[in-house]
């Protein structure tokens, strides 16, 4: 009892707690569940970007896209390592992935069939991701929150070297700038579902905020992405693809359309168009990997064995 | 010039096929701390891919993506050993582990080269290209002394990769006109082959015994398989010529 | 016409894709009889692909090649099923029974076509692609019902395809556009799943319960491995545009 | 000695030696030697045309080049068979050649880095093969015989399809003129190397004439090669890269330069620039292909068992 109290004083202090601290079950159970998925959302992530690795079409380009997809790798391996001091096992969460029972940002199961869509992920996916996760990085859990600190500075890059990349095309020839705005038009709408179903739908929201995890709603963050694209949009020349975006004084925010959540949710249900594909590439990595993975296990044990040995003869 | 603007393909193409190969790597390797160890590994060579080919660029007025996108696979000067198709992580490790003792030798001897600027990208490379030997060489240690099955990829690897390493070392008449400029790969051979055998020594594996093949890769005879993979990285660039990305 | 046009892209570009994965089979395959088999399978479709392009490219007033050289992967329309990266020989049976069973069917239908042309088409079809299912039907069965080592490789390889073979089924207004010429695919569908359920149980098979994926070739949405898959096949022809070879 | 008396009339009278024929056991050591060597050189010569399958420039000319790559897998299985009616085995053939044991035509240790070794394959060397093929449809021993009959003439369509490539290629753009002449000039002294060393240093060549197998020396072959080539250039447009090359009236035969036998020499030890990749190609594609003939023996067997047991039942 006294455990729970001095957690509620922390929260309610606005302070962090840590992994050695004692905890709610729910509080444990909803942050393991919230950043094993934001984990698997950042290796998953490197999927759809992977793909024009080969095909970047300028050495440069090139290096700041297997640069990027490496941070994304990183960002996974401090995620699984923040949910590790909750107590939950990589081995577990990396099992839960590759048998398709745990979630990941739906956004990286629509493909990316041209390289603006590089642009469109980096100026709007990882847009919205720092919308997301910049009040993270005050979340309650210390490591959580941490790690969001680290991951969120490189995503800023991320977002400039996106919005960068449709700059230069949106500026290009005219079919650099037809790829741009087409790419726009694909991620838009997905990139705002990425702040989840509207507030009246999202049943895991009261509790998170309550925690301290979450701090703002799904649509007051959306709210502020929208804001903060309309200017960055007309700076890089592109249309927003929603005929009812319009800037509302009364309000002090734009206005915007309606989302067509039905499409959002057979994504989420795995019928969109890079659910299996995504999975099946993971699982193909991984079993490749068995043998490497085996063998540096073996070779540990074997090293050790050696050197019990040798302390054993000098003995 | 010319001659200088020659040598500066031999090692930018080199650097820049051998990073092409690894980015096919990422989101493919063993284990998530290894699509980050050979994206570090491919990003270094690509920056020395850079570097080596905007200086050659400068000398022959095309900058370094035209010299990347806009040149055919006879126009490429890498050997055959880094255009050889993926393959497993055994082929990684193994070609890692003989490109890199290669480089090591080559960028430690051009450190002095006469050429200024060769000899600063070589400073930078060599404590890039050290790493990624110390890299592949605990790998091929761990994979070579690991298990049964193991040892026997990495064997074969060996084997597959081994006829190849000649050709990094073939002298060729283009540095004897860069005396004091470039190094004559020849000289590289032993100190190369020292580290090579120290390693496959600890990771208990065999060096093979196989012939070598002709290569032919500095004088415009690639790999059959240079030509798919510069179809793939080229495919946009050459869809939108004259183009800035 | 310009329906008609899209409605030949639809089978020809399957068709050329199929035809493309198995050339990449041609001395990959597990024996040589395979490889003459393969090689056949794979010059019927390309046959079939060649008459629905050319027959495409009179209504568009572009040729075969032009066709299937200077379109990038969004103006393809071919399924996402028959673009998916080769895999292993499993892969290849499985990708080969199920499409081979759709098109049975669609050909079957097509030979009335109210267009003399497509009828005549779909008539030659037919015959090679029910020597294609037997084919593939004959390796499910020995390999599903071979060692434990085949059936777990078809299993797998059948879960990794299955998930793609709605698309090849999925109504489509154009098809409703084009009454009495073209097949509403949705009516394949039970006709195509029974061949192909047969074939599965006697291979000792179980059909997977896995999720459809949205697909969207046929409305310019194709897979990822088209557009590399393309960067191969029309790199030579786009170097050198207007060429004749 | 009836057998061998009677060996020796059929081979005086030009007849036929069918499999159950008695013959010398260096006769049968020498074709199983000849005709595997053969079998081995066409599969693979599969792999430098296979290389430009999925690259082909239009599409009639990969129908065309992937209908040639599957006779040549044919021609091996036709081959193959021969080679087994003198008792050899497939499975033996083929380990030898996996393990580097087994010879094959050193042409195919050449490289094809453009499309024009495709021509330049069909017209020279599928040409040089016809030349020395069709004495072999007189061969003594009959199955090589009619083996070589029916792939003679599928090599003569390859052999014109090799020139169209060419001529189209030679009459086409500047640039693939040049592609053409390049090609011809990098294939042109191999392809007549291909008739073997001189025929001071041909060591068989002197028993196989007089068992019937081989009709003419190597460098009656090459020569007749060069005549047929050199109106074939014309034709073509391309020069034969050989400044020695000129008409002799006296002999009524073409003069030749000299060939560089040091270089086919050390392409024959192993060191041609894919010696190493063919081998390991088709090494790569048996293993792989491992679990498939596994799987296919165990059905075969599982059913001949349940064939046996319901005639037992039946009975």
């Amino acid at each position: 009892a006294s455990g729970q109290s001095s957690f509620d004083r922390v929260i309610a202090g606005d302070g962090r707690i840590e992994p050695r601290d004692e905890m709610p079950d729910d509080y444990r159970k909803s942050l393991i569940r919230q950043i094993s998925q934001h984990a698997h959302s950042e290796i998953i992530g490197m999927q759809p970007e992977g793909n024009w690795i080969t095909r970047a079409p300028s050495l440069h380009r090139k290096a700041i896209l297997m640069a990027k997809v490496q941070d994304e790798a990183g960002h996974g391996l401090y995620l699984y390592s923040a949910a590790e001091t909750l107590g939950a096992s990589r081995e577990d969460m990396m099992q839960a992935l590759l048998a398709g029972k745990a979630r990941y940002s739906s956004i990286f199961n629509y493909p990316t069939p041209t390289w603006a869509d590089i642009g469109a992920i980096g100026w709007l996916v990882d847009g919205a991701a720092i919308c997301n996760q910049v009040p993270l990085c005050r979340a309650s859990y210390g490591p959580y929150a941490r790690a969001m600190i680290r991951i969120c500075k490189e995503e800023s890059f991320h977002q400039r070297q996106g919005f960068e990349i449709l700059l230069t095309l949106s500026r290009g020839t005219p079919a650099q700038h037809e790829l741009a705005q087409e790419a726009v038009n694909r991620w838009y709408a997905p990139s705002l579902m990425m702040f989840g179903p509207p507030d009246a739908d999202s049943p895991n929201s009261a509790k998170s905020m309550a925690w301290k995890i979450k701090r703002f709603s799904n649509d007051e963050l959306r709210q502020r992405f929208v804001d903060m694209l309309v200017p960055q949009a007309q700076a890089l020349g592109l249309t927003l693809p929603d005929p009812d975006l319009r800037w509302n004084a009364e309000r002090g925010h734009y206005d915007f359309g309606e989302l067509d959540w039905s499409e959002f949710k057979a994504v989420l249900a795995g019928q969109g168009q890079c659910n299996v594909q995504r999975v099946e590439h993971r699982r193909r990595a991984h079993t490749e990997g068995a043998w490497v993975r085996e063998a540096a296990m073996a070779h540990a044990a074997k090293k050790a064995a050696r050197q019990q040995q040798s302390a054993r003869g000098a003995a | 010039m010319a001659d200088m603007a020659e040598y500066l393909l031999w090692l930018g193409d080199d650097a820049l096929v051998s990073a092409q190969r690894l980015g096919e790597w990422i989101t493919n390797a063993p284990e998530l701390e290894e699509d980050v160890a050979l994206g570090n590994i491919g990003l270094d060579q690509l920056g020395q891919a850079r570097a080596l080919l905007s200086y050659a660029g400068e000398l022959l007025g095309r900058n370094e993506d035209e010299l990347a996108y806009f040149r055919d696979d006879v126009d490429f000067r890498c050997t055959h050993l880094v255009s050889l198709p993926r393959g497993d992580f055994a082929d990684a490790v193994v070609r890692l582990l003989l490109v890199g003792a290669y480089s090591e030798q080559l960028y430690a001897a051009l450190t002095t080269s006469a050429d200024e600027r060769l000899a600063g990208i070589a400073a930078k490379a060599i404590k890039e290209v050290r790493y990624h030997v110390e890299h592949a060489a605990g790998w091929a240690v761990r994979l070579g002394d690991g298990t049964d099955e193991s040892h026997r990829r990495m064997q074969d690897a060996l084997n597959r990769a081994w006829p190849y390493l000649d050709e990094l070392f073939d002298p060729h008449p283009l540095t004897d006109h860069l005396d004091g400029i470039a190094v004559d790969p020849a000289t590289l051979k032993e100190p190369a082959l020292q580290r090579i055998t120290a390693v496959l020594d600890e990771a208990t594996l065999t060096v093979p015994a196989t012939q070598r093949v002709a290569g032919g890769g500095r004088d415009g005879r690639p790999s059959e398989h240079l030509g798919p993979m510069l179809a793939v990285m080229q495919v946009l660039a050459r869809a939108h010529p004259g183009a800035s990305w």
